[in-house]
């Protein structure tokens, strides 16, 4: 039951075209620039927006295949959390969330109960009876998050669900959302501009410029072979997953890291190339972190250089051009990397 | 909801509104569980709807021309009876604002004037008489029925109008009625007939021989209407 | 919340704006004014106490209510359709459906005779088979003040659902929910104004028909005699009782329409 | 856009909405194909090239026109008065101008007689101080036309303002702009619909006027004769002359309404 | 002309009380979890929304004062960028941003002429006869910006201004922003969930927890004394004033930095205290910036120590618990401070 997709949209100024695999379980983030064309391909796989041209099949089920067959959205299993939320300005935030369960036959009283686990989960129960017009909006994103979640969709289709929220909402509702897709067995597409959400919460990546496929691959394949300046910039990041035993994680590509927050189980951690820093011998002091690694290829940018290290873990650097001169690296050469403890984030895998 | 085999159904010209509504009620305190259902309206929408099929009875209108499209459509138990008459004169606003003397002022640009429209019973009376007087009316308005004209004078947007005896008599507090001698030209005949196909034809009978009797002759000259 | 708001935006009120609108109101209350100054209050009593004074502002109220009721049954689906299908010939019908606004009433009601009269086009049919008659009943005068009511509940919905956002219907639609679903639940609620002006024009268009349903229904006290046709009456034989009448009917749908809005809009946000 | 944003919301039609729609449909267009099935066509022709016909349709066609630009003038600003000030009694001037919706139309022109006129409130002074004498003049029709229609726009116009979302009125007072302003350039734009849906139902409204137009302007020909009045008084002597009259009035309507639905609509977004 | 304000608004389950100064030229940033009550001193100082009590004066002009005196929204002299952009459907890209332009009396072809220039500047000038429903949600607030400015007001309201922008374009919008606030005489209050955001384009800092001041005082104060732990993880920044000479910073408090991205002419430069490491010895390698530090305070919180250090320039570090356990630190302890180059980033001050 995988979907599959060949989206074509032709507009004025502006024409998508996007093949899309999601596989059962996965999740996808799709990645670009402002009118990439990532609410156009959401729309479309929602049935809100019918395809110029080409199909979107799950399983072998067709919901869309121009021309010929069209599925409304009404009767696809999905659930979407739209850019600006679109509250229902009628009703309570809990009979927003309970409206999708009570539209597919759920009794109210059910509804509404299922409705304030959901609210509870993203932590605005006590705002159960307020209107839409009285949410600020980062209540609002997470009372739209909570609806779209709460029919138990098939597919999972969310536009920058956590792009209002507060630092710390953000983390727990981050936290929630990623622990509700590692369980959910659907698929599951979101948009989002934040590279840390992607590569936390999603299996691959899709970038998207200017309505078509820039790169797509798992968050670390990208991560470790940018294929254009935009994408490096965007998701340059170390990215691992491993098990943690409380501040320790032993890494599945071997080595050990130590993290601040402590854990239990599997996790990713991720830290960004510039927390690297490289020593011609093992430094002293603060960095938790030093292991050996040698140089396997350097790439220039703008402004910095990108040195891909082989290690235990294999890592990736950013330096100035100066320290490049000074530390003369060539390939094979050994090196010592050490990133901070502090530096490095940890989630739940 | 049909009537009661008791009710006799009246469809009367609106000019007969009062006569007719104290006709109704005499009748039915001489025929106790008789009921008279009136409906008035215009003469020629009333013809329309007996045409179409209203349950009616007896059918009263302001002119012979309607009579005759029931004659000529649905049809009459026997032949209309003319039983009531009415004729023209002038009404002018309360102390005669405008000094209307007679039919020859109609013909002053001054004054304002308003008649019926041609196409109405009264219109077409009226058109007999500035004939016979030759005078040829310079009317401001033409209005739809004889009730319009007469409003008009009583707000006093009019200096005349040309109406029935009637209408002066039922509106005395606030109009007067001036005479003139060619109203005698175009007498309007009220005829009234039993239909073909009245559901209660018995009591339409009874009910046409009691606007025919002197009881009926008087109501109706209280009004102003004169006996044919 | 909403008297906040009102009070905040822009600041003083524009005489541009204020005085075409005072203009406006005078142009409307002052004949009615006038009516009231008019009127012979002394007889007000008089009148109120007759019984078939009585009767047709019972039968005006309840007659005008029915026919609210059957254009909100059809009519509110019937704009839907004009607005979010995509029938063909939108544009036609849409014109169609207003004509009934434009027919003098009185041909309104011929055209009634002519398709539901004992020998109507359908009307002989539902004699023949059913033995159901409906002119001169207070059916017929229901069907007659719906018939010209109607539209304007039509084009005040319609106008109300082309000037909503549809992509709330979208979302709607995303959550599973059906056309059916989405209407009652999300367009409904979002065009109540709309459903409330448009009514109310429906309303006091029905409590205020004459020409169709005299026409169609007849003038028999009791059954199809309304306010406005007891007013027609009574202008044949009392104008001052007419004008009395007038003022009755006036008071008690000024009184009755307070009423309702203050129900309706204050329950709305 | 459209086109495709309306397809693809919700799915099938549901029965539920579709059948009392097209019950609706019906019942609004089978009586007019009823008296286009009993029109005598054969006496179309012959009852277009008389003159009075032609000047009453000119007459009706302008009359109505200039009554509905009236109304809009006052109307919309009237309606934004009700809508978005914070006027007190509000509630009841509200329902206040419903009233003449529920006045019999006639009683309507008693009324605007009392007035307006030449022993009117205020029209014994528009006689005497400046010789002005409304009744019995087209500018008299226009009068009663606009009295009588201006109700159906103000609270057509008044259900679009409530619905619509004040907060972008409130963004446009942040940019600077003053009452009047935002009224043109922001509040005026969103209620468009609403605004087209009140002034349809304005014009054909005041096309279709009969009661006050008579009793205020009178009756003559080529002055104040418009169509429904030729209507009644043709019904009175040649009922088919009357029904050829008012299909000539619906065509000439629908296809004013057809041409501009499509030049208004088509312009919206 | 300084912006003096009592704000309090009372509503059924909320209220806020704010003291707020705004002097003139200076630029204000509000920060605060979702419901702390941003939007609606937004809205109150917008005139939207009348105070229940206290006072808004600009120099010796009074706004609004309860009871009494209200300016409403249309006359004060302000900008406002609403958190959900609330563009004017029925109106280009160009008639919106014109819109304020053309409200003050100018004239069309002028407005226009004007506005096309501030769509350039946030680099939309290419859809600037779009219709808002053609717009992506980034491009979309970046009109709503435009439209603000463009009047050139007094007092500039901007509800989370960059929130819906790509990274890329984020950097070139908040560069922009910065330079124009520099440039700006007026007041700014910007409402922000991105510290980074705050701390580099506002001179101070308000912090608002459930309608009441937590904090308030310039980034860097707030960022050296956190009062509360939301606070300290909020706002964790060493940020510094600085004269760039291409690649090396000189920086007001002493000290000099060398960082990636080369300029010229006053800066700031900012890290974060995870990006600095400690070590007992000058560690090698490539990190660019090393200097001497001494201990001055150490502060637990939850799972990190944030030390405080002397020096030129004076530095906060976060480690670990282990860290400070292996270091020993006590206040006077000498340490080398170190910071990578591509960990400091640089904004024209
Ligand atoms: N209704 C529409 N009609 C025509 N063009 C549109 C429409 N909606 C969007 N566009 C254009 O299509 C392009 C893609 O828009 P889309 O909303 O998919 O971008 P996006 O990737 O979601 O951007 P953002 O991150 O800013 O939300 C944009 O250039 C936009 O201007
Ligand atoms: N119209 C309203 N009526 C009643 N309460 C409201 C209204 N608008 C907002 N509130 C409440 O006031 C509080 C503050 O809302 P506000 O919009 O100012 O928050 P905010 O700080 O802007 O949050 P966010 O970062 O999520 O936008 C919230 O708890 C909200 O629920
Ligand atoms: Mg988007
Ligand atoms: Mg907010």
């Amino acid at each position: 039951m995988t979907l599959r997709a060949h989206l074509r949209v032709t507009r004025d100024r502006f024409d998508l075209d996007l093949d899309l695999t999601i596989g059962r379980g996965e999740v996808v983030a799709l990645l670009g620039p402002n009118g990439a064309g990532k609410t156009t391909t959401l729309r479309t796989l929602a049935g809100l927006l019918p395809l110029t041209d080409g199909h979107v099949r799950v399983g072998d089920r067709v919901w869309d295949e121009q021309p010929g067959t069209f599925l409304p959205a009404a009767r696809r299993p999905i659930g979407v959390v739209f850019q600006d939320h679109l509250l229902f300005a009628h009703l309570s935030a809990l009979d927003n969330v309970a409206f999708g369960l009570r539209a597919r036959g759920t009794r109210r009283a059910e509804a509404r109960t299922a409705a304030r686990g959901w609210l509870e989960r993203v932590g605005l129960l006590d705002l159960a009876h307020v209107k839409p017009r009285a949410l600020s909006g980062g209540q609002a994103q997470r009372v739209a998050l909570a609806r779209a979640l709460a029919t138990g969709p098939q597919l999972l289709l969310l536009d920058e669900p956590l792009a209002a929220l507060d630092a710390g909402t953000r983390l727990q509702v981050r936290a929630e959302l990623g622990r509700h897709l590692r369980e959910f067995d659907g698929h599951t597409l979101i948009v989002t501009h934040d590279p840390l959400d992607a590569m936390v919460l999603a299996d691959r990546l899709v970038i998207l410029e200017r309505g078509r496929v820039v790169q797509r691959g798992t968050p670390a394949d990208v991560a470790r072979h940018p294929r254009t300046g935009y994408v490096a910039d965007l998701v340059g990041l170390n990215l691992y997953r491993g098990t943690a035993r409380g501040s320790t994680v032993d890494l599945d590509t071997g080595g050990t890291l130590t993290v601040v927050e402590p854990a239990a189980g599997p996790v990713h951690v991720a830290f960004p190339p510039t927390a690297v820093s490289l020593h011609p011998a093992p430094p002293g002091g603060s960095p938790r972190n030093t292991w050996r690694v040698t140089v396997t290829g350097v790439e220039q940018h703008a402004r910095t250089t990108r040195v891909r290290l082989d290690g235990a873990p294999p890592v990736l650097a950013d330096i100035t051009t100066a320290t490049l001169a000074e530390l003369r690296l060539g390939p094979g050469d050994p090196l010592w990397a050490a990133v901070k403890a502090t530096e490095i984030r940890t989630y739940p895998a | 909801t049909a009537p009661a085999a008791s009710a006799v159904t009246v469809f009367a010209a609106a000019s007969l509104t009062g006569t007719f509504t104290e006709l109704g009620e005499d009748f039915e305190a001489a025929n106790p569980g008789t009921r008279v259902v009136l409906n008035f309206g215009g003469s020629s929408a009333l013809a329309q709807q007996i045409d179409r099929g209203a349950p009616a009875d007896v059918f009263a209108a302001a002119a012979p021309v309607n009579m005759q499209q029931v004659v000529d459509g649905v049809g009459t138990a026997g032949t209309p009876t003319t039983f009531a008459r009415n004729r023209l004169q002038i009404a002018v606003p309360r102390g005669n604002p405008g000094g209307i003397t007679g039919l020859a002022d109609f013909g002053n640009a001054d004054a304002t004037i308003a008649l019926c429209a041609e196409q109405v019973p009264c219109g077409a009376a009226a058109e007999k008489v500035f004939e016979a007087a030759g005078v040829t009316p310079r009317a401001d308005t033409l209005e739809q029925d004889v009730k319009a004209v007469l409003t008009k004078v009583r707000l006093g947007e009019v200096d005349a109008g040309l109406v029935y005896r009637t209408d002066v008599a039922a509106a005395d507090a606030e109009v007067e009625g001036v005479e003139f001698p060619q109203a005698d030209q175009a007498v309007n005949d009220y005829p009234v007939a039993v239909l073909a196909d009245a559901p209660n034809a018995a009591g339409a009978r009874a009910f046409v021989d009691h606007v025919l009797s002197g009881r009926g002759r008087a109501v109706l000259a209280d009004a102003g209407f004169t006996a044919p | 919340m909403n008297r906040v708001r009102r009070r905040a935006v822009g600041g003083r009120l524009p005489v541009v704006l204020v005085l075409p609108a005072l203009v406006g109101l005078a142009f409307l209350l002052v004949p009615l004014a006038g009516l009231l100054v008019r009127t012979p209050w002394g007889a007000v009593p008089g009148q109120l106490v007759r019984a078939e004074v009585g009767q047709a502002l019972r039968l005006s109220l309840v007659c005008a209510s029915l026919a609210t009721v059957i254009c909100l049954l059809l009519g509110v689906p019937l704009a839907w359709l004009l607005a979010r299908s995509d029938l063909p010939g939108r544009g036609v019908l849409r014109a169609l459906v207003t004509v009934p606004l434009v027919l003098p009433p009185v041909v309104g009601g011929v055209a009634l005779l002519f398709v539901l009269g004992r020998r109507g086009l359908v009307g002989q049919y539902l004699d023949a088979w059913f033995g159901i008659s409906l002119p001169f009943t207070t059916a017929g005068v229901v069907l007659a003040e719906a018939f010209v009511a109607m539209p304007f509940l039509v084009v005040s919905v319609e106008g109300a659902l082309r000037a909503a956002d549809p992509r709330y219907e979208e979302a709607a639609a995303t959550l599973g929910a059906s056309r059916w679903l989405i209407f009652r639940r999300v367009t409904l609620p979002t065009i109540a104004p709309g459903v409330v002006a448009g009514t109310v024009l429906c309303w006091a268009r029905a409590l205020g028909e004459f020409g169709a349903t005299i026409t169609f229904a007849g003038n028999f006290p009791g059954r199809t005699t309304t306010m406005p046709l007891a007013v027609y009456l009574a202008l044949e034989t009392d104008p001052d009782a007419a004008v009395v009448l007038s003022v009755v009917l006036l008071l008690v749908s000024v009184a009755v329409l307070v009423g309702l809005r203050d129900r309706w809009i204050g329950g709305a946000p």
